[in-house]
């Protein structure tokens, strides 16, 4: 009798989980995700968890190793705040490898800020590795045009992008000197959150033969696989993951393998909310049957 | 590619055939079949359901600029509206586009005045709420919750806010159709709309909802390309495949694919 | 009257830390908050829309090109960067805060070697020229565009006399040069002056300043207003037509440029599906390709409308299909979480290390 | 016949004929009967559709290539402008009809004016202050030491960093809520469809996070169950059935809109907004 009582309760709480709160879902993503982040600012030391870098991210590795030492690199970061958390990790980790290859590269990017921030973490890391600015990296800031654009700079790239980003003439840019045309570029890495990719195969791609590479966002990761299969894309990082598996092939500890954690933690809430969302769908369709 | 192959050339000239082939036959009186499509279906259901709780219904066409998806978009946001006004029942359709919003409140008004109720076309339930993506979600979900409104529809080209609109609507507890050939975007209405339309079938709606000789023979025409383009497909990969072996195929391979 | 950076720093962060509070409350339910919030954002995209629609398309694309004379400057003639045979003055001048001063007497020739490489669409040259006094003789003006194959320099030129005194602002229409060769006005990378026998003898010192290249204005612009405005005929009944007319321009382009878009876009897509089926010495690239084919082939079944799914081989495929697409959904639907979350870590990120105190 | 002018004046003078000319264009098509207007409307559409393709498709290498290099081609870039900056000028009725809708809210007093008001004080604040940012930034006071704003580009800060980014990072951040609550929700094993859909984005998920890795990590990478380790799966199934099936239903979807593009091009679109008498 209390036996039956006892599963009676159990078979109610658990058919309950069939439909929890909204609310109570977004109280727990706030405390799961919430806590990593919070937890080392108040002094609470958590580790940091192991990645395994996949194909992709390794041959996105090799482009970047295989550029001829005579070519430069050019990095389109064509991000904004809003993919900066995917596309920030990806861009100072892959800048990081260029420095520690020693070859020379360029920023612009096709939206206002990327080219920004891109600098910035160039800047930081320019003190580790010696890098000068107009020697060994320059940028070109926010590119305005487009397609129209991109394929003018392939063809002539001094007629196309007259100054850099501070106004210098590219003239004056000592790098920029054997730097003139699609020819002189080794491999564009774009970095991105939207389908700009097309704009870049059309381009340096199709016409010019350069090989890309892209940083992209989790979400139109899926939307880039065709594109590395068809051998348009020569590597590619997919969403912070990808910024982690860059990090552990270069064996440093940067913002995507940090994330990892929260992002962990995430995962885990909704594959267990799922689970008891079935294991109570079970039991009250059970529970009905009888 | 600057310009395109002479392959380009021939794919696009036997497609392009194929579909006004589709239309031609189809105008000639020739008798079409499509087959049912689950999502379109429920269209009429949602607009009644709306219509019994005396709600309106919103259309939301996404993202959708000056693009062919947009104006299917709003070939099906007409016939919505048509159906609606012969209720009398509101349609919002906030807009992120300043064309598309001369457009749609165009293809409104004409809803109404077909439908016998022009009266009933309210000018402000064209709404331009931001250029901005998420601003425009923001809107959106603003406008549901105050409207309470009791079906929504998402057709046209959509990106990250087609979850946010898609949960808030189901969160009111309204019936929401989507439609989009934003293959990325599926997913999230698959698990938060009532029915969801994918990929092409969104370009097949208006000629399943119209039942118009043009549009039925254009679908037609499509599914006679795809047959093309996959018997296409297949060929080329038995070209590539004998490729492996005789190299000399290798010059009729790289015509197929256009150089690349 | 200027502002502490750190100061505008904590204002930003409590802004920024309200708003992201505020609409965080729809999480529980819609309330005044989220609504209020809701407004400034509409209002703030309205505003900073229009504001770059201004700053960002009308003027430097319509406004600009329709109203100035477009020029590209050759030469500011602020520095002496670039020139040869020719000295900086920093006493006269008429744009800026120097001119190049030229004592004819001495060099015959003064070049100015970087100029902008692409002059294509120019159409005339402006400078300023000073002379202290009325000569018989003249400047030759020769623009030089870069060898090509193994010949020599090819020269565009122009000669003017000098007979003015003080400043006097020249202009040469570049379809009244003479050319030499076959000059490519993609590729200029010399500009030279030479100054004949009566100039170098009469002793003229000149001073150029300002030198640049122009387009002209482009009046033709304001038919983009009147298109423009057609648009807004949608408010008028009687003229709604008009509007029709520019709209089915947009229309008739978009649709053109759906038929270039299906080649650049699509086409590889076809053209990389043609893979071998049998990749000798390979099983699981084979094996792959197969799956490749099949998926492909089912999905595609899938979508053909015309067939009803009753006969078992089509209906199968067509069922395979679809399970084939829910399952490349939910890889989808996988994929994208890690991105969502990305997102509200950085916004947590953001109310915590950006703290004004705590940084 | 459309080349540029030195001189200002004349380009005032041709600026108005250009007016004057459209004016007369419209005014005469005004006054002919709407049925011909209507024809006029479709071949212009048809024109303008063509000029795109004609671009593009006439082949390299055929009597035709001077007619292409020399006629098509350069007019690329002025019909994007053009076409930008048209599109441009209806930014003005999408905010009109944004204050006619708050303006009214306001007027008539409704339930929330209040919002209506905050909406206008917020975007007639952005709009200066972003204007004054671009055009002079240093209104009030020059830019000076290291450390310093001018108040101009403090006020475009605090707007621009501090609402309107933070806003939209806010909104579009609301997705991490909602995707834990549609997953929640969806992915119920009541059909087959669910079931798969659920089985595809739990292996995504795993292979994502170092949780799932370290599940299978015990799985030698060099043995031929490499496959089972959950990144290697995730990817694998990533490459090999999102792909095909993505291009499966690009197939569908491109066909589709070329369907629409040439119905929308030969102006045999009907119904609603499209098959309008006029």
């Amino acid at each position: 009798m209390r036996v039956s009582r006892i599963s009676d309760l159990i078979l109610t709480t658990l058919s309950r989980f069939q439909q929890v709160d909204r609310r109570i879902i977004y109280v727990l993503v706030w405390i799961l995700i919430g806590f990593p982040i919070v937890a080392p600012h108040v002094g609470i030391h958590l580790p940091v968890l192991p990645m395994y870098p996949t194909r992709a991210a390794r041959s996105f590795f090799e482009a970047v190793e295989s550029v001829p030492n005579g070519k430069v690199i050019l990095l389109a970061c064509d991000f904004d705040p809003g993919t900066l958390g995917e596309n920030g990790p990806q861009c100072r980790s892959v800048i990081e490898h260029i420095m520690r290859t020693g070859k020379k590269f360029i920023i612009m990017g096709l939206d206002q800020v990327g080219p920004t921030i891109a600098q910035a973490y160039a800047e930081e890391l320019a003190k580790k590795y010696g890098y000068k600015y107009g020697v060994d990296y320059c940028n070109f800031g926010w590119i305005t045009g487009g397609q129209m654009f991109l394929e003018r700079m392939c063809r002539d790239l001094h007629a196309a992008v007259k100054q850099d980003k501070a106004g210098t003439p590219l003239s004056e840019i000592p790098m920029m000197k054997n730097v003139r045309s699609a020819k002189d570029i080794g491999l564009v890495v774009e970095f991105t959150g939207s389908g700009l990719l097309p704009l870049y195969i059309a381009t340096f791609n199709a016409q010019f033969g350069v090989k890309l590479a892209q940083g992209c966002t989790g979400i139109i990761g899926p939307e880039q696989f065709p594109y590395l299969d068809t051998g348009q894309l020569s590597g590619l990082l997919v969403g912070l993951k990808g910024a982690a598996e860059y990090e552990e092939m270069l064996n440093v500890v940067g913002g995507g393998k940090r994330a990892m954690l929260p992002q962990s933690a995430g995962h885990l809430l909704i594959i267990i909310l799922v689970a008891l969302g079935n294991i109570g769908m079970w039991v009250a369709r059970r529970a009905e049957r009888r | 590619m600057e310009h395109a192959q002479l392959i380009h050339l021939l794919v696009i000239g036997v497609v392009s055939a194929l579909i006004l082939y589709g239309i031609l036959s189809s105008l000639r009186g020739k008798e079409l079949f499509i087959r049912r499509l689950a999502g379109i279906d429920a269209i009429e259901e949602a607009v009644g359901r709306a219509t019994e709780m005396g709600r309106p219904i919103l259309f939301s066409v996404g993202l959708g600029g000056v693009e062919i998806e947009t104006f299917q978009a709003l070939a099906i946001a007409s016939y919505v509206a048509r159906l609606a006004a012969r209720y009398r029942n509101r349609v919002i359709i906030p807009v992120i586009d300043t064309v598309i919003y001369t457009i749609a409140e165009e293809a409104l008004r004409e809803a109404y005045a077909e439908a016998g109720h022009p009266e009933a076309f309210r000018p402000e339930d064209v709404r331009f709420l931001s250029g901005s993506q998420f601003a425009y979600a923001s809107g959106v979900i603003g406008i549901m919750n105050r409207e309470r409104v009791a079906a929504n529809f998402f057709f046209g080209p959509f990106a990250a806010e087609s979850l946010i609109l898609a949960e808030t609507g189901q969160s009111i507890g309204a019936i929401q159709i989507a439609g989009t050939a934003s293959i990325l975007q599926v997913p999230f209405f698959i698990a938060a709309c009532d029915y969801t339309i994918i990929g092409e079938e969104f370009y097949a709606a208006s000629a399943y909802l119209s039942r118009d000789p043009i549009h039925l023979g254009s679908v037609v025409g499509q599914d006679y390309s795809k047959i093309a383009l996959a018997a296409f497909t297949l060929a080329g990969m038995i070209v590539a495949t004998l490729a492996t072996r005789w190299a000399e195929l290798n010059g009729l391979l790289k015509f197929l694919t256009g150089g690349q | 009257m200027c502002v502490d950076v750190r100061v505008v720093e904590i204002i930003t962060y409590f802004v920024a830390a309200a708003c992201t509070l505020g609409i965080y409350t729809i999480l529980y339910r819609e309330n005044r908050l989220f609504r209020l919030f809701e407004h400034i954002f509409i209002g703030v995209a309205a505003g900073y829309g229009l504001a770059i629609t201004i700053t960002e398309v009308l003027d430097p694309r319509w406004f600009k090109p329709m109203v100035t004379e477009n020029a590209t400057i050759v030469s500011a003639c602020e520095s002496i960067n670039g020139w040869e045979g020719a000295s900086i003055d920093r006493r006269t001048k008429k744009v800026g805060e120097a001119s190049i001063r030229w004592e004819t007497n001495k060099e015959r020739v003064i070049r100015f070697t970087n100029p902008p490489a692409n002059w294509a669409d120019a159409r005339y040259i402006k400078l300023w020229m000073h002379s202290q006094k009325r000569t018989d003789g003249s400047v030759t003006i020769r623009i030089g565009t870069k060898p090509k194959y193994g010949k020599p320099t090819a020269w565009l030129e122009r000669s003017f006399k000098v007979d003015f005194t003080g400043w006097h602002q020249v202009t040469l229409y570049l379809k009244d040069f003479s050319s030499e060769g076959e000059p490519s006005k993609r590729e200029v990378f010399v500009v030279e002056f030479v100054a004949d026998d009566a100039l170098a003898k009469s002793g003229a010192v000149l001073h150029i300043d300002d030198l640049r290249y122009c387009i002209g204005r482009k009046w033709y612009w304001i038919l983009a207003l009147v298109g423009g405005m057609l648009y807004y005929t949608i408010f008028m009944p009687r003229f709604a037509w008009m509007s029709r007319f520019i709209i089915g321009v947009f229309m008739g382009l978009q649709a053109g440029y759906t038929f270039k878009a299906f080649v650049l876009t699509f086409y590889p897509q076809i053209a990389k599906s043609l893979r071998p089926i049998y990749v000798p010495g390979n099983i699981s690239m084979t094996l792959n390709n197969i799956i490749f084919i099949v998926t492909l082939l089912c999905v595609l079944v899938y979508f053909f409308f015309t067939i009803e799914h009753k006969r078992p081989t089509i209906r199968t495929t067509a069922r395979l299909g679809r399970l084939l697409l829910m399952i490349t959904f939910g890889l989808i639907f996988g994929n994208t979480i890690m991105a969502r979350f990305s997102l509200f870590i950085k916004r947590l990120d953001f109310l915590v290390t950006q703290f004004p105190w705590l940084k | 016949m459309f080349q540029p002018v030195e001189s200002a004046i004349l380009n005032i003078a041709l600026m108005a004929l250009c007016v004057l000319v459209s004016v007369i264009f419209l005014g005469v098509l005004h006054n002919v009967p709407p049925n011909l207007r209507m024809r006029v409307i479709m071949v212009v559409t048809f024109i303008a559709g063509l000029y795109y393709p004609l671009e593009f498709f006439i082949p390299d290498g055929t009597v035709l290539t001077p007619l292409r290099n020399r006629y098509l081609t350069p007019f690329l870039n002025p019909i994007g402008d053009a076409v930008a900056v048209m599109a441009a000028f209806t930014v003005g009725i999408g905010i009109t009809n944004l204050c006619i809708v708050h303006a009214r809210n306001i007027s008539q007093r409704r339930e929330g004016w209040g919002n209506s008001v905050v909406f206008f004080i917020s975007m007639i604040l952005m709009f200066v202050v972003t204007l004054a940012n671009h055009y002079a930034p240093n209104l009030f006071c020059k830019a000076t030491a290291e450390g310093m704003m001018t108040p101009v580009q403090a006020a475009f800060s605090i707007m621009f960093d501090g609402v309107y980014t933070a806003l939209n990072a806010t909104v579009f951040s609301l997705l991490a809520f909602f995707i834990t609550s549609a997953a929640y929700r969806a992915f119920r094993i009541r059909t087959a469809e669910a079931a798969l859909l659920m089985a595809g984005a739990l292996i995504v998920m795993l292979g994502q996070v170092p949780v799932g890795m370290w599940l299978t990590h015990w799985i030698p990478d060099e043995s031929i169950f490499r496959f089972l380790r959950f990144e290697v799966l995730s990817e694998w199934l990533l490459a090999n059935i999102n792909m095909p099936a993505q291009r499966g239903i690009l197939f569908g979807v491109w066909v589709g809109a070329l369907a629409m593009a040439l119905r929308i091009w030969l102006s045999l679109e009907r119904g609603g907004y499209f098959g309008r008498q006029f």
